[in-house]
């Protein structure tokens, strides 16, 4: 058996075919959730969502090198499913679309796609772009102070590489070496503005040099080549390596959120070209070609995940929400609360 | 007189200076294309080219630090901040840089930028797209901090902050932008800045109050003179620096009675600064101890329906019954 | 009790916590070698190494950042900004990330840093090395900002900080380093936060002050006191958020007069949120209205001697007078 | 004559024999004025100074491919040698280091070295660290969209790069390509932190290529190295081909200000050791290997120019200070003032 799975490219990156399935059924998973969200959005019952359609490869692929209860998370708003790969389950992610008491991110304090989850490692995250991207490089400092093995991943879009913030966290992760994986999901555009009034450059991986440590563009929308470099980052980093840089190029096939008219500044040609190596349609032929899994297995899992789905909106549809007067609540430590973070 | 809705009176005053001048650029987020996030700028970038209509990187340091630039070399840069909750990270080259460089150049060298930044909660935006940010920096010396509530108010003050030749912060509350019309002259007209304005006329007792939260102001205002008979008088700050102070203290001598209220965390706020000023300056005209009303003070608004309400409203209509409590003391 | 300077005393004190508790680290610029500008540090990094002590690059807000990302991960990190003035490109860090974490996660992290900072002026450091900055980060719910002015509260407070399970701003009044010395207790005493102290007892009005300041205020009562048999009662607020008000009104109510005296800009500077909160309290038991004394409303303070002598007292002896003149209203 | 010129190496960068003598007077006055700054401030009369020692050759070597009067310049507090080649004199540059009233700079306002000259087209300057780059980027901006044959250029350290600001200036004019130049004079510390707690790499010229422009490497004590680089790039500027970083590899001999005590973080041996490329000697050496000057020709030089600055020092001294309550003046416009910045 072992020998069958060497011979498949994803073999050859010590996945098994179960672990495909397990790695495909999260992409269905991140993609049917987006629809339901967004069909929730429709009917008034959800005032913001944040679609990851067209990321999820780039998603589940990086995510899937890291260990879940080992390493750090530190995703950003689109990364629904990063979130899903390190353990969030469709409930949490409807308890925070519908700000009910018990969402584990925020108990309904934040936006929906605020992730933050203490028990998985998920590092609480804001709105304010690439403020977490040094914070990755702290938490990273502080595992290897500490002498632990974890590894810190911290996503954010191409749109975060401007920001100073993104330059002073990648500049003190590099001078220090730390174990940490920076991942630029680059869909080209930060809302509007097309990667050309971003940048003057091709790739945002060209940038690492600067920092003193790798850049890798990998095809984003290739499952198993964003894990192929996130593989490879984790290994970096574990052994001391320093960190990593990875750009995936992909794109995002629906507007920035439920509030964005994307008709405004992309044209309906352009998403329809980029929907043809939909993520989710290219990990599908791939199983298939691979044998891994036919069309019946593919309707099978996402009628289960569909069923999944709904059951998972509607018991947190009905769950409570937060006391008004919660709101009082959290300003500074109370009695009990937990110290500290992500340990 | 035109009626037009506060982002639309917004619009067509930006637009008429941009049209008129073209030292004037627009550089922001998403202002190109999207035509920014509230649509203000569509279509601008076709009718004012894209060296004017400048959709930057996601950079707010950088954005503010190179509008200072054009500001200093012959432009009239306005600078939009997507959210008043993203101009922290520009926060450096707005007190350090823009605010100081008049100061510290003795007088060589000026900064005219305005800052557009649409701030204020109430509309589901959570921690980060509902900030009040009016207390930081009114108080930095070197840049004004304007705040109109009204369509007219807030084409009046936009134009005299393009025509001023230092640094202005133009705060647009979200709310207003869609919530509030009222009529706006056609023509050129200037708000000057550092003037209130009596949005009310009443003798009972003063409100003083700025952006949404005014309104809430007047609508209670308007009730207690129907339901209780009480006469309140509503000053529209307007500018938060440089303060007026003599058309706040005039109206308190008046009335002998005063309520501060703003939406803001309480503490520290701009309404301090305003009831302290009252009581160094008015308190033996004073009948009762002046009244203050502020946000609570947690980090920033929730998003969660019932926490956002609570936060813009603690206790069912607040205003109101404090203003009553004080007309009565 | 050892007699200590305030710069003495802040050294010992963080040695001591350091020695005794690995996750404290101190990061900042040119703490290493150099030993920090003020050499707060000196020998450390061969003392406790260069994991402990960690020389940063020129970057505040990554400064901060990386010390959030280490206190949410198990260590207790204290960041040094050089000075107060460089806190500014960190602002975001500090007011949308540290402060919010706690309450945006609804409880689940918390950030327990501090971070100290030097400001004030008075030591000829000219608009960028002389700033007060406690009025922005005071208004910010989820940050507590104390300001010692001895040496036994700077000790007992960086201590109170360092246990504290949230972050923390110190700030450390550049003129008392080595100005203002004092008896701190040998053992490791905690001076709790949100308290304020009354340096001086007295019956006839009550001064309400903080940092170098307090020093100004003490010696104006002093020679009041022998000049003219005045009895000025002094609080030292010593932490800005949250704030003491249950000394400053006790107080206020003996003495039925106050004044409040700042370094910072007067307006929407600190001491108007500490004037608001008399005059909303404790009107009624006011013989006179309060009195604000704020530094004048200029940028920053200038570097030339006779500016800067300007800025720190532009009327001679300006709080003696004005206490005079109160005491006798 | 023209071909003597041209068989030399300043000749075939279009430099003269007058031109280099020139240079050279730039030169001696930033040292001689070094010299003469913290002799007053050692006898009490200047609380604080910042010696450009070690940086003449870059400062001199840079600012000279600009052009008076036309270009525009933001130099840094240690800058000393570039403000007097934009036309500062010494009496100027005293009137700042005393704090006079008629500083032009400040007025007396800021410490010295804080430069800024409206009429030279020296932008005011502050102590933050970087935050004059973005301010670069956009007088770029406004010099090209005003149709202007101007340059800009900003000078900055080794410690500068690691600023959020940096990053977002320089991006911005990468993606622009405006004619703007940016000199790192990396003198390999930051007060006292060395290079290798601030960068991870080598050279700061490679972080270049991740704006899209060309970075150059020379060496910062070859005053015409400097040169040619500059005037490269100045050229690129014109020719609408956007911007270069030039990182000049330079030391600096003394303490970072007359505050600062050097002796805490660099031996003795390192620095004896970078002053026997001392750039005034480096240069002093080239002029009398090429025939340019003699010992003799050297000496008088530096007894004129020190004559010019004792006396620049005396008058300045004697200035009047600033009226006390002109603290209050200037905080926001007053009636007359000048619009605007440098032009
Ligand atoms: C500091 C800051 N400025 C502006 C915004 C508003 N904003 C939210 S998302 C976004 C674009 C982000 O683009 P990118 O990083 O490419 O991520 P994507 O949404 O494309 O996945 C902007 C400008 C913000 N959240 N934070
Ligand atoms: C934002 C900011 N942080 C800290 C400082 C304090 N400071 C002044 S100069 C300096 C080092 C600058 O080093 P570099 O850029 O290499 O220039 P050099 O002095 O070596 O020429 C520091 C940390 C400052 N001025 N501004
Ligand atoms: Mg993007
Ligand atoms: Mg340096």
């Amino acid at each position: 058996m072992s020998t069958q799975v060497a011979s498949t490219p994803h073999g050859a990156l010590g996945l098994s075919d179960d672990d495909l399935l397990s790695m495909y059924r999260t992409v269905i998973t991140a993609r049917l959730l987006d629809e339901a969200a967004l069909r929730q959005n429709r009917m008034g019952r959800a005032p913001f969502v944040v679609p990851a359609e067209g990321h999820e490869a780039c998603q589940v692929g990086t995510a899937w090198a890291m260990r879940r209860g080992v390493d750090v998370w530190l995703p950003y708003y689109r990364d629904g499913a990063v979130v899903l790969t390190a353990g969030m389950t469709p409930y949490e992610v409807f308890l925070g679309i519908f700000a009910k008491a018990d969402d584990p991110s925020s108990g309904g304090r934040q936006m929906p796609s605020h992730w933050g989850h203490r028990e998985l490692g998920i590092i609480t995250g804001s709105s304010p772009i690439a403020t977490q991207v040094p914070h990755a490089a702290g938490i990273a400092y502080a595992v290897r102070y500490r002498g632990e093995d974890a590894v810190v991943a911290s996503w954010f879009g191409d749109g975060a590489t401007s920001e100073g913030d993104w330059h002073e966290g990648l500049n003190f992760a590099g001078i220090h070496r730390l174990p940490v994986i920076f991942v630029c999901e680059n869909n080209q555009y930060a809302i509007s503005v097309p990667q050309s009034k971003q940048m003057a450059i091709e790739n945002v991986a060209d940038r690492a040099p600067g920092y003193g440590f790798p850049g890798v563009v990998v095809d984003g929308n290739d499952v198993l080549a964003c894990y192929a470099a996130m593989k490879q980052a984790h290994e970096r980093a574990r052994a001391g390596d320093g960190p990593t840089l990875i750009e995936c190029k992909t794109y995002r096939f629906l507007g920035h959120t439920s509030d964005d008219d994307d008709k405004t500044y992309r044209s309906r040609d352009e998403v329809e070209q980029a929907r043809d190596r939909d993520p989710v349609h290219v990990f599908g032929e791939y199983l298939r070609a691979n044998g891994v899994l036919d069309d019946v297995g593919a309707e099978e899992l996402r009628a289960a995940v569909k069923g999944e789905i709904d059951e998972a909106l509607s018991a947190a549809w009905e769950a409570s929400d937060p006391e008004p007067a919660s709101a009082m609540r959290h300003v500074f430590a109370e009695p009990g609360d937990p110290e500290g973070g992500s340990r | 007189m035109t009626e037009k809705n506060v982002v639309t009176a917004i619009r067509d005053a930006l637009h008429d200076e941009m049209a008129d001048d073209d030292r004037i650029v627009l550089l922001g987020e998403d202002v190109g294309n999207r035509g920014g996030v509230f649509r203000i700028s569509a279509g601008w970038m076709d009718e004012f080219g894209e060296a004017r209509v400048i959709d930057t990187p996601l950079a707010e340091s950088g954005l503010v630090g190179v509008a200072i630039g054009m500001a200093l070399h012959g432009m009239l840069p306005v600078a939009e901040i997507q959210f008043a909750d993203f101009i922290h990270p520009a926060f450096d080259q707005i007190v350090s840089e823009a605010a100081r460089i008049r100061y510290r150049s003795n007088g060589s060298f000026g900064v005219p930028l305005v800052i557009r930044a649409p701030c204020g909660g109430g509309i589901h935006g959570a921690l980060y797209h509902s900030q009040s940010i009016e207390a930081f920096f009114a108080h930095v010396p070197g840049i004004k901090v304007v705040m109109p509530a009204t369509p007219a108010d807030a084409a009046g003050l936009l134009r005299a902050s393009i025509a001023d030749p230092d640094p202005v912060l133009f705060l647009e509350h979200k709310k207003t932008y869609r919530a509030i019309t009222g009529d706006v002259p056609e023509e050129r007209h200037l708000v000057p800045i550092g003037k209130a304005d009596v949005k009310r006329e009443g003798s009972d007792l003063t409100c003083v109050s700025y952006g949404y939260a005014l309104h809430a102001c007047l609508d209670a205002a308007a009730r207690l003179q129907q339901d209780e008979g009480i006469s309140v008088e509503v000053v529209d700050v307007r500018t938060l620096a440089p303060l007026d102070t003599g058309t706040i203290l005039d109206s308190v001598r008046r009335t002998s009675k005063a309520i501060v209220v703003y939406e803001d965390n309480r503490t520290y706020g701009a309404g301090a600064e305003i009831v302290s000023t009252i009581a160094e300056e008015a308190m033996f005209d004073l009948d009762a101890p002046v009244v203050r009303i502020g946000g609570p003070d947690v980090p920033a608004m929730p998003f969660a329906a019932p926490l956002e309400h609570y936060f813009m409203e603690p206790e069912p209509d607040q205003i109101y019954r404090r203003m009553l409590d004080l007309a009565r003391a």
